[in-house]
């Protein structure tokens, strides 16, 4: 897994490609945003697009991350599923949870509604 | 000394016809990758489409990334089995480890709303959901028994 | 309700410990990939270097062709099997056919002058060019077993 | 494995990739050298560069085509042999049977030698 950050309008973008699965050290995204919160910046957007395999243990990553970021008062967003990852959260109703997007501008902008 | 051309064996690619590989190995995810190619090239040798072959790998690494961690707690002195066995209409799947096994009562379910945002107890409903029978057994010998089905005209669709 | 991540296992790739496969299967030639892949997945976990996993698993390829086309006839009703077992410092590997193997004696020696330009008759020269022990033995069960072995500090450097 | 054909000072190239082993269909190599033999075309360069695995069988079907083509009278030369090809054709003395070159240009001459 390879995360890669750039801010766009005060908003943190973590593009992130590869595995995220137990063994390709899911806990990388985990401790990113960690870092982030630290670091004040509590408005994040993950995108996906370039992720090549989940696991049940990447889907829980992402909640873990969606729950750290929401406790503090943060919004964390998902950009650009692939068809797979939109199927394994439809199927554990975890789709209602995350509010996601298929193009960036619109991810941006919603930070500030 | 000059020889003709030897008519050699003409081979066809054929599709599977009976196949069966055993796995076993000590409790590490250094095997994951290796089970999940074995799983892929199986798969479509019997004639998985793309997606059943993506979640037929999916599942078998889930129960096995289990077999590891619950069941053998992660000793490595403890060895996980995984049986595939191929016909030409379907994939049958057992997955052992030397644990204690569980009750399947007792799995929460991951789409009620208390336990909608915890980070883990996924696995399971995803095996269920992709594959066409999941049946758990505590073996004689000891240990869990994970066994899987997936048939090639399976009326379970994609989800 | 939010829950806090909770620390979860701590997993590390590891190298191989200790891993076994057995591969059955019908004797067509559409499985030689699958076995080439797990030869290639398993030489990778041991440690072996680019070459010799190349080397390793043409030598497991060519002993499954001769399983399949020499010993088996191309009779898809009979069985092939394979059995790779990996430690940290080597790899073994049992090809097994139901045929009535041969006479080693009997092999001709394809780099003599007179066999140079014959069309077949290489593979067996080629296995036991890359790998450190190969063996040949009529099973009492009947069909012959072929065993490879590779270590992984090879005094047997590329040819 | 892919066979592609031109022509070069009258010099038949024959550009084959991919695998050439049993069950890659390893005989296309040969029915093409019979095509080109039957067709007047005795001057035939294997361009090996982008085989990517030979078995023995591979192998063997080599030493096939060149002695048909030499039984008829025509050159079978190799050009751009892999690291991997190489080691094969010298542990079986096939090295010493082969003309191989590293470079097309001077593979083509040597046809007219
Ligand atoms: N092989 C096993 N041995 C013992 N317990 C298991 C095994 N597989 C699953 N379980 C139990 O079932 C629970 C749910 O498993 P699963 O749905 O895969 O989610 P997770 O592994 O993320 O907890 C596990 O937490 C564990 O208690
Ligand atoms: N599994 C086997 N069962 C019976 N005979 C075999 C087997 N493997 C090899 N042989 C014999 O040994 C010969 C040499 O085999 P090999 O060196 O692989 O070359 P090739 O397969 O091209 O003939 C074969 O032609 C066959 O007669």
């Amino acid at each position: 897994m390879k995360i890669e950050e750039r801010k766009v309008s005060g908003v943190t973008i973590l593009d992130v490609s590869g595995k995220i699965t137990i063994g390709e050290g899911s806990a990388e995204i985990r401790n990113k945003v960690r870092d982030l919160l630290e670091s004040g910046d509590k408005d994040i957007l993950l995108n996906l697009g370039n992720v090549s395999y989940v696991d049940s243990s990447g889907i829980g990553e992402l909640v873990s991350c969606y729950t750290t970021v929401t406790n503090q008062g943060g919004q964390l967003k998902l950009l650009n599923l692939t068809r797979k990852m939109r199927e394994l959260l439809a199927i554990t109703k975890l789709l209602t949870v995350f509010d996601d997007y298929k193009e960036e501008g619109a991810a941006i902008a919603s930070f500030s509604e | 000394m000059i020889f003709p051309i030897l008519g050699r064996f003409a081979i066809s690619k054929t599709t599977v016809t009976q196949a069966q590989i055993d796995l076993s190995f000590s409790s590490a995810v250094c095997y994951l990758d290796l089970v999940q190619d074995v799983s892929d090239n199986i798969t479509k040798l019997i004639g998985f489409d793309e997606d059943a072959r993506y979640w037929i790998g999916m599942s078998i690494r889930e129960s096995v990334i289990n077999a590891i961690q619950h069941g053998n707690d992660e000793d490595e002195s403890k060895t996980v089995g995984v049986c595939l066995t191929a016909s030409s209409d379907r994939l049958i799947v057992l997955v052992r480890d030397e644990g204690e096994g569980f009750d399947e009562e007792d799995l929460p379910d991951p789409t009620d709303s208390e336990n909608l945002l915890k980070p883990s107890g996924r696995g399971i409903f995803y095996v269920r959901s992709f594959m066409d029978d999941v049946s758990f057994a505590r073996r004689p010998e000891g240990g869990l028994e994970v066994r899987m089905e997936k048939r090639l005209n399976s009326d379970k669709e994609k989800q």
